[in-house]
């Protein structure tokens, strides 16, 4: 496992910075199975990291876990260079991290747009009592937030269905429209629980374009959880790969590619999936 | 002061009895919720309308005779015929059984994979519903139940435990109506274990509860076992209704225990038929004590409420109550 | 207003823009919708941003007399790109947004332009693509950001970059000296017009052509600055230049632009526009999802929707031309429009629509119609993009769908003794881009134009009917007139039928090509339940070719009826299986059929028409969307079609 | 029909996202209010006020807060009556230790009040969920009815043990109390229709709203996306309960006059404004005043049928009333869980697309 020098230039020019978020021989159980078993590793500022394993890998308790929805056990969670306590969700949320989920999320009773203005509400202050008069403040960040939320809708060229109930929507569109709620959010760090699982080849290029432009427009760092291996290999800087709930790799594509152990783990799994 | 102390054990006692009382009614939630994932909450009402049928048949009232006299201006109340207890059960069980299946086919198969506060409203509307029907049925005076059960104070108990706390402890007082309740809650629960232990329908019902993907998989016809599960609850219903309606005449306040058979379930979890019962004790003697020790500081009647507040209390500290396993959130 | 704000001092477009600017400074004159709300400009502000682009692209260096392509969809920022580059002296030149990078290197080119400015990545690609061919192509300015940061900026820099260095750079000076130098005679602009045969050739318009064009075109139909229009058209065409250009600039109407294209309709029912063009592809397609979306209403609305159509198609063109009509109908046209016209108006989006146009192909008396009868006051006009567009217009009181109007203000017309119409106006185009001996064939000395199209002028009502292109009316065999567009539009009034190729110049009979149109048909095999897996096997389907066969037996027989023509009549017909297409260079980019091209191009299946066989096997090579080719095989069936006797041929009168 | 849109745009979001973006619904709202304020208080009688205006108004007010708590945030509760209570007592009180100040001042604080104790009764919806925690609110009401049953200080130590509304007056004009006249009744409960409902609106449109729904939808999908969960179950809560309890304080104070809390704020109060929301539609202010109007005619209507055509002793009429809205809670359920909203809502998408079905 070769382990990179903080600060370095990626082929195509995207200058990559520090650790950002650092993971140390974190533990997950519930109750007495260990979902995930002493497992660390780095996240760099502006990359692209792919968490890669077998299905029941642990793959998305570790998301949960950096999303603050699973306390560890046993480790500890580095963010911005601080320890992190013991938070709850929506204050992980508020530090800047951003998600969707492996099995759409959304909120089916609202709209498009109101869905992606709830990645918003961490950026509303104004008090109750000014949102009942709706006057003054509140009107003003309802619409510095409705700005902030069509630049995305734009970005994610999804404008034709801003009204829309989600409800209504097609399976891929409603991926898009998640990832327009965590942009939305504006967030440093990005995490992608499967965003291409059930696409078909178009939908998936597509969501590769926009998963590439968000890093490269906004600069946000992404880790994200793939099954398919040839976008992973094509999007990601570097690779995590588990493996019931070990990490048994760890690099850039082509080491991960032609280590032994993951050959060894996919070609386990190969015939079950 | 040793008199007292008596009359604290005379209390858990009588708060035991009861306490069976609501695990009867209990039963019939747990019952229906264990099996098609449905609250319940018209469970009161089906034992008000169970007793007033029971009586209804006994005493051979015309069915919805106000309504028929208020439309024809006839005049008829009677058949002028008595049923005798024993047919009259068996009868009103068929009409419960008719109950569950209409139930099962006008409401709940339409409400299939809602979410589980729809169905639960749903229920609240049943009931409003079924109290309307029965009332209409069988009017809504109240009614005594002669099914000649015994009743007062059982006199032999009350003279072997006279004195014990002294000669102002004239032993306990207990209603031999309790004794007989408590005496058919066993029987009951035991009968409903040994169904669902031992017959063939019985493990239908519990492999629905646990799975109902599985269950259709081996060819358990979900919808039969709804019925079935209606008609038990049903059942159990008529039971409960029998002996509070014998107890304290039938009338619409029996619908009312449902609502205190709620609680009941929250502290024994919803899904456990020894947490219905266990939880129905520790209401009953609960409540009971509570207003013999508090009760009188604050004005008594605190039977109304106690018990919601303990189990929301219990709540706030165990949410997935006495029996059920803590339960682990996924995304 | 009626005649129009005066023309004194006024020599070229950004003079009206800034006259404008003056006199009604703060109404609004430019709307996009954009981040889901419409974005405003008023004409000052219009003119702010022009100026600050000016100034830019001066600090670029753009010269005089430089020709600078502009590409992208209808935003008012390219619009504003025009009118900085006319400002600066340069000649703006649009390309259509989605040519082909080759299409696009050859205009780039053929006028060897020094800069573009164009909408967004795509675009930029496309010029990328072919550089090495453009020496010449000094700077790329794009509008559009998006993806295009890593992009080598050293030849490329954004709209907004060159509007600050612009809004830095003090060079008014040279600006104002630059737009004094310029004359009304001078080019306004640059239009290649969709050579339906040749390569496309640069159409050069002056300053006069436009202005004058526009004055004349706004006072025959009374356009005020209040009017609403939606900027929809491709850039590059002639008639958005003379809407969203010249007529919005000369009376200061507002230009809509649309969010995206699978908005369009949408933003169309926002913003409903009051003066309104479309070619009649538009108005067929929204008619074939109108009968379409009405099939799937419940029994009652069917009923109504029909009962009260029928009212309408009685009475609504009578109504629209002033023509007395009895109460009764009157009435229940009222509560027609009341239950259908009026909400089936504002639903399409025309429901404020004062003067509505179509053009470039005849349109199906029927559909003209349709809309007529909706109370919609539909016209059509004859125009080309050496006339400015404007040849003939129908006024209104005097529409017709069989004629297109009479000569437009100031449009002297004159038919030739092979037939052809020609016509002189102030708005005949000043040459063809390097190109004098095209310009000397179309235009002669004393600046009559040939239209390439053959017409007659009805005596009784002076209204100009065009039969078909000249070198497309032929003889047939037998010497009787072959007019195979007349046939063509015939046909494809038919909702099932999208397009048909009509061939039968020198021959003893005529045959027939046919598109199907696959919403139309595709929805009809839907409630049949007829499962299809492509648009070929569709074509191919035995009751699709049923229902076709009848519909070209029932055009022969309305063909048997016109004595001229009556030898058009289609014997043998095949539905083709592919769609014809711009990208196989088989249609123009305004889908105008290439007669040519397609009869070598299918010439086993024409041979085949002509021959005996039933069906016949072929391969086709088609270009994908993403410009990929691929081949394509098939069997088609070959129809005879039913034919009917025509009326007695007695000797032409004239 | 009837809709004409073209030409009706946005040229900026505060237009985009106003209570009615489409111009014909915006006359509309204008008119109705405009015949509520101007018109009616001239036409109305006291049978019409008392029989059906006022319980109208005032239950809607009690179903738009029980709209935020249930069909907006998604947790259900059974102590709609046990808050009202809370509001008239609060509103009693205030009036009889505060006699200078105005009734209308008492009424916003009666709600305050309620706020706060419903706020307080919200705690336990952090853990407790579902239905489990709709069993739980039945303690607030039981517990508060009888609070108010037992504690004479409630009830000033009036013998019979009900509370009654001394007259108060705003403008000179009688607003309680024996000599109100039907207008003024009407008007005052109108105004605090208005008030609430553009409150309600104002608030579940904007982005304390969102939080709401989305903890409805998914609960922990919004936590994961920022929203705290105390804070929004509680301003749910604490918002509701500030409508009931403002309902709770019209319903005593202005329509009623004098009550008895076990008959007055029973569970059947609970059941009822449940039910409201149920037929009206949850998640939409538009439902909580059709929920009330359909519930608060039903009765009437069938009365007229029952007893006035058919001659039939009331209590069968009531037992009849018992088995109708049973039903009609069952049917929307299964046809139309969105109620009478969302029925209003599809003949609306109708209309605009008219004449297409879709």
């Amino acid at each position: 496992m070769s382990e990179v020098q903080t600060g370095y230039v990626t082929e195509d020019g995207r200058q990559i910075g520090d650790v950002m978020l650092d993971l140390r021989a974190i533990t997950l159980r519930f109750g007495g199975v260990e979902a995930i078993k002493n497992i660390s590793f780095d996240i760099r500022e502006g990359e692209i990291r792919a968490i890669i394993g077998p299905n029941g890998a642990g793959k998305s308790s570790m998301l949960n876990v950096i999303s603050g929805f699973y306390v560890p056990q046993e480790g500890e969670v580095w963010f911005h260079g601080k320890k992190r306590p013991p938070v709850k969700p929506f204050q992980v949320a508020r530090q800047g991290i951003a998600r969707t989920f492996q099995n759409i999320a959304l909120f089916e009773g609202m709209s498009v747009l109101d869905n992606i203005m709830t990645g918003r509400l961490n950026y509303t202050k104004s008090g109750m009592l000014a949102q009942a008069i709706w006057k003054g403040k509140a009107e003003r960040e309802e619409t510095e937030n409705r700005e902030r939320v069509e630049r995305v809708i734009d970005f994610l060229e999804i404008q034709a269905i801003r009204k829309t109930p989600v409800g209504r929507l097609p399976y891929g569109l409603k991926k898009r429209v998640e990832l327009a709620r965590a942009l939305a959010a504006e967030p440093k760090l990005l995490l992608l629980d499967e965003p291409m699982a059930g696409m078909n080849v178009e939908e998936k290029e597509d969501m590769s374009r926009f998963i590439l432009d968000v890093n490269d427009e906004f600069g946000t760092t992404i880790a994200l959880i793939e099954h398919d291996m040839g976008v992973v290999m094509d999007l990601s800087d570097r690779v995590v790969v588990m493996d019931y709930g070990k990490k048994i790799g760890d690099g850039t594509p082509d080491e991960v590619r032609n280590n032994q152990d993951v050959i060894d783990a996919y070609l386990g799994v190969a015939h079950d999936e | 002061m040793p008199a007292d102390f008596y009359y604290g054990i005379e209390v858990v006692l009588n708060g035991l009895m009861a306490g069976v009382m609501y695990a009867l009614v209990a039963l019939g939630f747990v019952l229906i919720f264990k099996a098609s994932g449905i609250f319940n909450f018209a469970q009161g009402v089906m034992a008000l309308f169970a007793a007033l049928t029971l009586v209804g048949i006994m005493e051979g009232q015309v069915p919805f005779a106000h309504l028929i006299n208020a439309t024809f201006g006839t005049e008829i109340h009677h058949f002028g015929w008595h049923v005798p207890a024993l047919l009259a059960i068996l009868l009103t069980v068929g009409v419960m059984v008719i109950f569950a299946w209409a139930v099962q086919r006008f409401l709940f198969r339409h409400l299939v994979g809602q979410e589980p506060i729809i169905l639960f409203m749903a229920t609240i509307g049943l009931a409003y519903f079924l109290e309307g029907v029965g009332d209409l049925m069988w009017g809504s005076n109240i009614k005594t139940l002669a099914l000649g059960l015994p009743q007062g104070g059982a006199r032999w108990i009350e003279d072997a435990t006279a004195g014990l706390g002294g000669d102002d402890f004239y032993g306990f007082f207990i209603d031999k109506l309790d004794l007989v309740a408590t005496l058919v809650a066993i029987v009951l629960v035991a009968g409903l274990i040994a169904f669902s232990q031992y017959t063939k329908h019985g493990r239908a019902m519990r492999a629905v509860a646990d799975d109902h993907q599985a269950a259709l998989s081996v060819g358990i016809s979900l919808n039969f076992i709804w019925i079935l599960v209606w008609s038990l609850a049903g059942f159990v219903a008529l039971v409960a209704g029998v002996m509070w309606g014998a107890k304290s005449g039938v009338q619409f306040s029996l619908s009312l225990i449902a609502l205190k058979a709620l609680p009941v379930l929250m502290l024994g979890g919803f899904t456990s038929i020894p947490g219905a019962i266990v939880g129905g004790l520790i209401i009953g003697v609960g409540e009971k004590l509570f207003e013999f020790l508090v009760g009188p500081m604050v004005g008594g009647a605190t039977e109304n409420w106690f018990a919601y507040v303990l189990a929301l209390l219990f709540l706030v500290f165990r949410p997935q109550g006495l029996f059920g396993e803590k339960i682990i959130e996924r995304v | 207003m009626s005649a129009g704000p005066n023309t004194s001092g006024v020599k070229t477009l950004p003079d009206l823009l800034s006259r404008n600017a003056k006199t009604i400074g703060s109404k609004t004159a430019y709307r996009e919708k954009e981040f889901g709300i419409w974005q405003t400009w008023t004409w000052s502000e219009a003119e702010a941003e022009v100026d600050s682009l000016a100034k830019g692209l001066l600090t670029l260096g753009v010269e005089v007399g430089d020709l600078i392509a502009v590409a992208g969809r209808n935003r008012p920022a390219l619009y504003w790109a025009m009118l900085a580059v006319q400002k600066t002296g340069g000649i703006p030149v649009p390309l259509y947004q989605d040519a082909a990078a080759e299409e696009i290197a050859y205009a780039l080119e053929n006028c060897n332009a020094r800069f573009a400015i164009v909408g967004d990545q795509e675009q930029v690609d496309k010029i990328a693509d072919v550089r090495d061919q453009l020496p010449n192509l000094k700077h790329v300015v794009y509008l559009d950001g998006r993806g295009l940061r890593k992009y080598d900026h050293s030849h490329l820099s954004s709209y907004a970059a060159v509007q600050d260095a612009g809004a830095k750079a003090n060079n008014d000076a040279e600006l104002k000296a630059r737009q004094d130098a310029q004359t009304y005679d001078a080019t306004c602009v640059m239009l290649y017009t969709s050579g339906t045969t040749s390569k496309p050739k640069g159409v050069v318009l002056s300053n006069r052509n436009i202005i004058e064009t526009a004055k004349n075109s706004c006072a025959f139909d009374d356009l005020k600055a209040n009017e609403e229009i939606l900027a929809y058209l491709p850039m590059a065409w002639v008639g958005d230049f003379i809407f969203s250009m010249g007529q919005s600039l000369w009376t200061g109407f507002c230009v809509n632009c649309p969010e995206s294209p699978d908005t369009m309709q949408a933003d169309m029912r926002e913003i409903g526009p009051t003066y309104f063009f479309a070619p009649p592809q538009v108005f067929e397609r929204q008619l074939t999802q109108v009968m379409i979306r009405m099939e799937d209403a419940g029994k009652f609305k069917r009923r109504m929707f029909h009962r009260f159509m029928d009212v309408a198609k009685r009475v609504g063109p009578k109504l629209l031309d002033g023509e007395p009509v009895a109460l009764m109908d009157r009435l229940s046209y009222m509560l027609g429009n009341y239950l259908v016209f009026a909400p089936l108006k504002d639903t399409l989006g025309l429901g404020r629509v004062r003067v509505g146009y179509t053009a470039g192909e005849a349109i199906g008396p029927e559909l003209f119609q349709f809309y007529r009868s909706l109370g919609i006051n539909l016209k059509q006009l004859y125009g080309q993009t050496e006339a400015t567009v404007f040849i003939t217009q129908q006024p209104n009181g005097e529409v017709r769908a069989d004629t297109v109007g009479v000569a437009s203000p100031e449009v002297e017309l004159k038919i030739s003794d092979s037939g052809e119409v020609f016509y002189r106006s102030p708005g005949v185009f000043v040459e063809y881009f390097n190109n004098p001996e095209s310009t000397a064939d179309t235009k002669d000395a004393e600046g009559w134009v040939a239209t390439g199209d053959a017409g007659f002028i009805e005596e009784k009502s002076g209204h100009l009917r065009i039969i078909d292109r000249v070198k497309d009316v032929g003889k047939m065999s037998d010497g009787s007139m072959f007019a195979p567009k007349y046939v063509e539009n015939k046909l494809k009034f038919y909702p099932d039928i999208l397009e048909a190729v009509v061939f039968g110049a020198g021959r003893d009979r005529c045959t027939a090509f046919i598109n199907i149109d696959l919403t139309a048909v595709g929805n009809w095999a839907e409630r049949n339940n007829i499962a299809y897996s492509s648009y070929q096997e569709l074509s191919q389907n035995q009751q699709v070719l049923d229902i076709i066969s009848q519909h070209v037996s029932e055009v022969n027989a309305t063909i048997a009826q016109d004595e001229m023509l009556s030898g058009c009549q289609v014997h043998r017909f095949l539905v083709l299986h592919k769609e014809l297409d711009a990208d196989d260079g088989e249609m123009t980019r305004t889908r105008k059929v290439r007669r040519g091209v397609i009869a070598e191009k299918f010439d086993d299946l024409l041979d085949a028409l002509y021959g005996d066989m039933s069906e016949i096997y072929t391969e086709t090579e088609v270009t994908y969307e993403d410009g990929r080719k691929g081949k394509i095989a098939a069997t088609l069936d070959i129809r005879d079609a039913e034919l009917s006797t025509p009326v007695a041929k007695k000797v032409a009168a004239e | 029909m009837l809709y004409r849109e073209a030409g009706d745009y946005k040229t900026s979001y505060e237009a985009d996202s106003q209570t009615f973006p489409i111009a014909f619904d915006r006359y509309r709202y204008w008119f109705v209010l405009a015949v509520a304020f101007l018109v009616l208080p001239f036409l109305v009688n006291d049978y019409v006020v008392n029989a059906l205006l006022l319980p109208f108004l005032i239950y809607s007010i009690a179903a738009i807060g029980l709209n935020i708590l249930t069909g907006y945030t998604g947790q259900v509760s059974l102590g709609t009556g046990g808050f009202m209570a809370v509001g008239a007592y609060a509103c009693y009180k205030l009036m009889t230790a505060f006699p200078d100040v105005n009734i209308l001042i008492h009424v916003l604080l009666a709600g305050g009040i309620t706020a706060i104790v419903g706020t307080l009764f919200g705690l336990p919806s952090l853990r407790i969920k579902g239905f489990y925690l709709a069993v739980a609110t039945l303690a607030a009401q039981f517990f508060l009815v009888w609070l108010f049953n037992k504690v004479a200080w409630f009830y000033n130590y009036s013998a019979s043990g009900q509370i009654s509304a001394p007259e108060r007056f705003v403008f000179g004009v009688a607003v309680t109390g024996p000599n109100t006249p039907a207008w003024a009744s009407y008007l005052v409960c109108l105004v605090f229709v208005t008030f609430c409902a553009l409150i309600a609106r104002n608030l579940t449109r904007g982005a304390l709203g969102r939080q709401w729904m989305a903890i409805r939808d998914m609960d922990i999908a919004a936590e994961i996306i920022g929203v705290n969960p105390l804070k929004a179950k509680l301003t749910a809560f604490a918002v509701s309960s500030f409508f009931v309890g403002i309902s709770g304080a019209l319903f005593f104070a202005v329509y009623l006059g004098a009550v008895e809390v076990g008959e007055a704020f029973g569970i059947n109060k609970s059941f009822l404004v449940l039910f409201m929301i149920i037929i009206g539609g949850l998640g939409s202010i538009f439902g909580a005043f059709a929920g009330a109007a359909f519930l608060v005619t039903l009765p009437v209507f069938l009365k007229l049928i029952g007893v006035d055509l058919l001659g039939w002793p009331t209590d069968l009429v009531a037992h009849l009333q018992l088995v109708v809205v049973g039903l009609l809670i069952m049917f929307f359920l299964v046809k139309e869980p969105h109620g009478l909203a969302q029925l209003w809502r599809v003949a609306k998408e109708k209309l605009r697309l008219w004449p297409f079905p879709h």
